[in-house]
């Protein structure tokens, strides 16, 4: 068993009310999500990245507990080492794309020099894998929106995680590119034998990754 | 023209300080603002806002009551050895209490215009809430926080009511360009007064314009 | 070592140059003026500044020094007096040859000092009063905050008259002219005193006694006081 | 107590005006300042910064020259029967041009963190210039206007050097609280500026809170 | 001849530089443009909207001079009446769901009162097609990637435009969902009978809309 979810969180906007309530327990490595638009996917990854709390249940990951309600249990997004990738890329507007996927090789109270970001292995690697190699040194808002998407892509794959929470990951980019990133994505997912709970209206996807598919309706697992 | 480059000099040196000590205080209180969850962090916010609400001769006055040697810090403070009064030190407290406003309330919206997912996309990589802080949160908040120490400097520069009350006005010692100006006008010498403007104001626009450059560029689309 | 001495604002251009020739004499002293209004001076010293010498423009904020406990009380020595006067700008019309002459509906604006705290207001609010003047004289008057703004207020033309120190009005000659000279009953005397606190009794002593020798007060009298 | 409400009362007058005045002369020009494509942008935005950098009491004087009966404006306006020396409208003009850097910086620095592709999604929805300035600019931009609008009232509000040259010291028309206060504390009356300052205080945190109260909540997500 | 286009633009950021030349009349009224990531699609849209100024050439919409370099034309975004579907949304963060999507019909100085929009027949009708009904008090960061995506369609189809420009516009949706609106879509088109230029990836995109397709490659029509 790798991963266990079970969680509810109630949220309100004006007279609207959503809830979640998400239960599955997966015992392979490659899960996909997928439902209607407004069906709670996105949010079921912020609630196993750390950064929704849920008001009831919890979350195992490899008999680490992330999130116990009862145990009053709730790491810190910090601790959970995950790499997300935010449906709306979520880029630093402040950071070129080497910066930006190099962000988290370190840290400390710095941000990577450009230096730094520009000759570092790791970060030249996910450039050339992604086609990015000519952004280098361009800022978030210098790009198209699947260049953003694959920055975003890169920059939660460069550290080691222990899963992978991916929104969407494919969906601003044209079919022949799309292809080659499942096949950089797949390998990477082997290789590194972590979870990968991966979000995708796409089918090509959800042949590639899941191994077990979960549908996402109102809030819970249908 | 001693009687000029001496005071600039002072008053260069006391801006500087306090502006330094405001950016650090300021962006201190703003962010434990922004961040807070509790009713009365709009009270504290409101609260810290009066040194500009005081007029700052009335502040001096009461800087004085609390810094003097008869005062309740003054006197412990001289048990050290360290007076405030008739001090450029003591300058450095007047025009700072009375500026910290500007960098609290400049600070604290900037930080709260922030979009959090950003913040929260550096969490996920591992990054300390104190890392989050210097290398997502401070330097997306910069242009707020630069317009709030600049008007903190240019206030830091012009102060001399409460200055003069706690500092008081000795020439070479504690009279800021501010002081001299005043001094000059009341004495009714209107051709030093004005070339003291003067200097005060090319000196004040001559940095404001360099600050200004320093600023990171906006990373917004723009065509 | 650096002697502080808090003098009245009317004192400034007299006091700078009796403190360069103090300098002269005493080339180990070094004279450190400080001027303001005499109330914030007294508060000030009241609070603890570390001042050597005060010296006011008048009795008033004295006595509170030595109410306070501020001053050395047998220091205290009267070291010059002055003179209240009535001042008109320069180019005015009108013609005042006594107080009552304020009354003319041609003067609309009468600036004085504010009797709450600045001396000269105190003086000219009891001439005033002597006159039988002084609520007349309110209904149109203009409180200044020190003697200075009201010279300016009267040299600007924004008031038609004003109470000020003759040694003010000295000042301004092209601007203003001086339409009266106003008796007192009680003289306009400066007081200097040592304070209570000062680490250089010895030298502020020497500072004391300089302004009352024969060459401060030929000082003081270049920019218009009178012997006390 | 006639002698704190009816400076009170006056002093809220003021600094009402002087914010509204302030609204209005320092957001146009910020938005000027941030549209206008000019190496002379940044000069005259510190050009604009100066009456912070001034001597209140000094820059009173200046106001005195130019707004007093022989004044260049004053002169002319005279002519029509407008006098601003010793009247609370004098008290308003100084209290604005004292506070006007605060709305001006912050609110430039607010236009400028605003992302041109929401200004732009409006224009292709056929809104002309001005309306996207009062239904995307100015709602975005709200924030970082609102600080600066709370900085300069309380700024108004203490006011006292500049106003105390133009406008005078006279009670029940232009002695404003903050003008009363340094009055009293002049004067050695403890007790009464205690009083004032306490009531000063008390007014402007309870305005600056209903102030807050009413500023646009955040539109941004947190959980 | 409905829509003709012949632009040059050249775009800098750092030491890369971009050269958008784009040249193509179409002849139908439904335009497909597609191409790899970066190609410059997104670009062409703005300059066709009036956001983006090309340093040569000219737009012609039935005979309408949208932009000229050389004759010095270049109408404001607000004369051109478009419809502009953005490719990363660009909703109105202050304003709730209703009030986006009415945002274009009062073009006043101020924004729709909410009363004004919850009740106006066309955000209703909008509303309903779009399966966006109960966000409609909702404000833009309460809503899921799709939901946004949905008020961003609406927000741009609500005002009756000369031309319809639509980057990816149903990127963000499951398959059943992307079916319905397309067929929405293209009724509408039918309905308004101007021209509609799109971007996709979506090979079903590309059969619906697809009367006339442009690949985009560098900057260029390949
Ligand atoms: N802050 C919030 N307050 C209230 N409701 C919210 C909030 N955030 C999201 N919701 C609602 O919760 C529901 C689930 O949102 P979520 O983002 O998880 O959808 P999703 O499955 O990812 O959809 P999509 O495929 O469109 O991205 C949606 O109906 C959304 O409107
Ligand atoms: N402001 C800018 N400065 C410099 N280069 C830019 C700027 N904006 C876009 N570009 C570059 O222009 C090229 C075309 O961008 P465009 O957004 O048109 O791509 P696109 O075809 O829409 O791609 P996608 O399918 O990924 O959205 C990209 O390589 C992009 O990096
Ligand atoms: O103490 Mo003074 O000399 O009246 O200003
Ligand atoms: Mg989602
Ligand atoms: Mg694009």
């Amino acid at each position: 068993m790798t991963l266990s979810i079970n969680i509810q969180k109630h949220l309100q906007a004006d007279e609207r009310h959503f809830h979640l309530d998400i239960r599955f327990t997966a015992n392979s490595n490659r899960i996909v999500l997928f439902g209607p638009s407004g069906a709670g996917k996105s949010l079921t990854l912020l609630a196993v990245a750390g950064l929704l709390k849920p008001d009831q249940g919890n979350i195992t990951l490899h008999q680490r507990t992330l999130f116990d309600h009862d145990k009053a249990i709730c790491l810190p997004p910090q601790q959970r080492n995950v790499a997300y990738l935010f449906q709306d890329y979520a880029l630093f507007p402040h950071l070129t794309v080497a910066q930006n996927i190099a962000f988290g090789l370190r840290k400390n109270w710095l941000n990577p020099l450009r230096h730094f970001a520009n000759n570092h292995p790791v970060v030249l690697k996910w450039l050339k894998l992604f086609e990015l190699q000519v952004t280098i040194n361009s800022y978030p808002h210098q790009l198209s929106g699947g260049q953003r998407q694959r920055v975003a892509l890169a920059r939660a794959l460069v550290s080691e995680p222990d899963i992978l929470l991916l929104d969407e990951p494919f969906s601003a980019l044209d079919s022949s590119l799309r292809e080659r990133m499942r096949n950089e994505l797949s390998q990477l997912q082997l290789q590194l034998n972590v979870p990968m709970l991966i979000i995708t209206h796409d089918p090509a996807d959800v042949k590639a990754f899941g191994e077990e598919v979960f549908e996402v309706r109102d809030g819970r697992i249908s | 023209m001693d009687n000029v480059w001496i005071p600039l000099a002072l008053s260069l040196k006391v801006a500087g300080w306090a502006t330094l000590l405001n950016l650090f205080f300021g962006v201190a209180a703003a962010y434990g603002l922004a961040r807070w969850r509790s009713p009365a962090r709009d009270l504290v916010d409101s609260i810290l806002t009066l040194p500009l609400v005081l007029p700052p001769t009335v502040l001096g006055y009461y800087l004085l009551v609390v810094f003097g040697r008869r005062g309740i810090v003054g006197e412990w403070l001289q048990k050290w050895g360290i007076e405030l009064v008739f001090t450029w030190q003591g300058a450095v407290i007047a025009s700072t209490i009375v500026a910290f406003p500007l960098v609290l309330k400049s600070a604290r919206a900037a930080f709260e215009d922030i979009d959090p997912q950003l913040q929260n996309a550096a969490r996920v990589l591992g990054i300390s809430e104190v890392a989050v802080f210097f290398r997502v949160t401070l330097p997306l908040a910069s242009k707020g926080i630069m317009a709030g120490v600049l008007l903190s400097f240019a206030r830091a520069f012009g102060e001399f009511g409460a200055t003069l009350m706690i500092a008081g006005n000795l020439p070479g010692r504690t009279q800021t360009l501010s002081i001299a100006i005043y001094e000059a006008v009341q004495a009714g010498d209107d051709n030093t007064a004005a070339i003291m403007v003067l200097i005060t104001s090319v000196t004040c626009v001559l940095l404001l314009l360099i600050a200004g450059r320093l600023l990171p560029k906006s990373h917004r689309r723009k065509f | 070592d650096d002697l502080v001495v808090s003098a009245a604002s009317s004192l400034t251009n007299a006091f700078k140059e009796i403190a360069t020739d103090f300098e002269a004499k005493h080339p180990k002293t070094k004279v450190v003026l400080n001027f303001a209004a005499s109330d914030v001076l007294l508060q000030q010293i009241v609070k603890g500044a570390p001042a050597d010498v005060f010296a006011s423009a008048d009795q008033e904020a004295m006595d509170k020094a030595v109410t306070e406990k501020a001053i050395q009380e047998n220091s205290r020595k009267n070291f010059a007096n002055n003179q209240l006067v009535l001042i008109v700008p320069t180019d005015s019309q009108q013609s005042i040859k006594t107080l009552q002459d304020l009354n003319q509906p041609a003067i609309k604006r009468i600036a004085y000092g504010n009797p709450a705290s600045v001396p000269v207001g105190r003086y000219a609010k009891a001439a005033l009063e002597n006159a039988k003047l002084w609520d007349a004289v309110t209904a149109k008057g203009i409180p200044a905050q020190n003697v200075r703004q009201c010279l300016d207020y009267v040299a600007r033309g924004e008031v038609d008259a004003g109470f000020v120190f003759s040694t003010d009005a000295a000042i301004m000659k092209d601007k203003v002219k001086v339409a009266l000279q106003i008796p007192l009953t009680t003289p306009i005397s400066y007081p200097i005193a040592i304070t209570k606190d000062t680490k250089q009794a010895e030298t502020a002593k020497q500072f004391v006694d300089y302004v009352l020798s024969s060459t401060g007060q030929a000082t003081l009298a270049k920019y218009g006081f009178l012997a006390p």
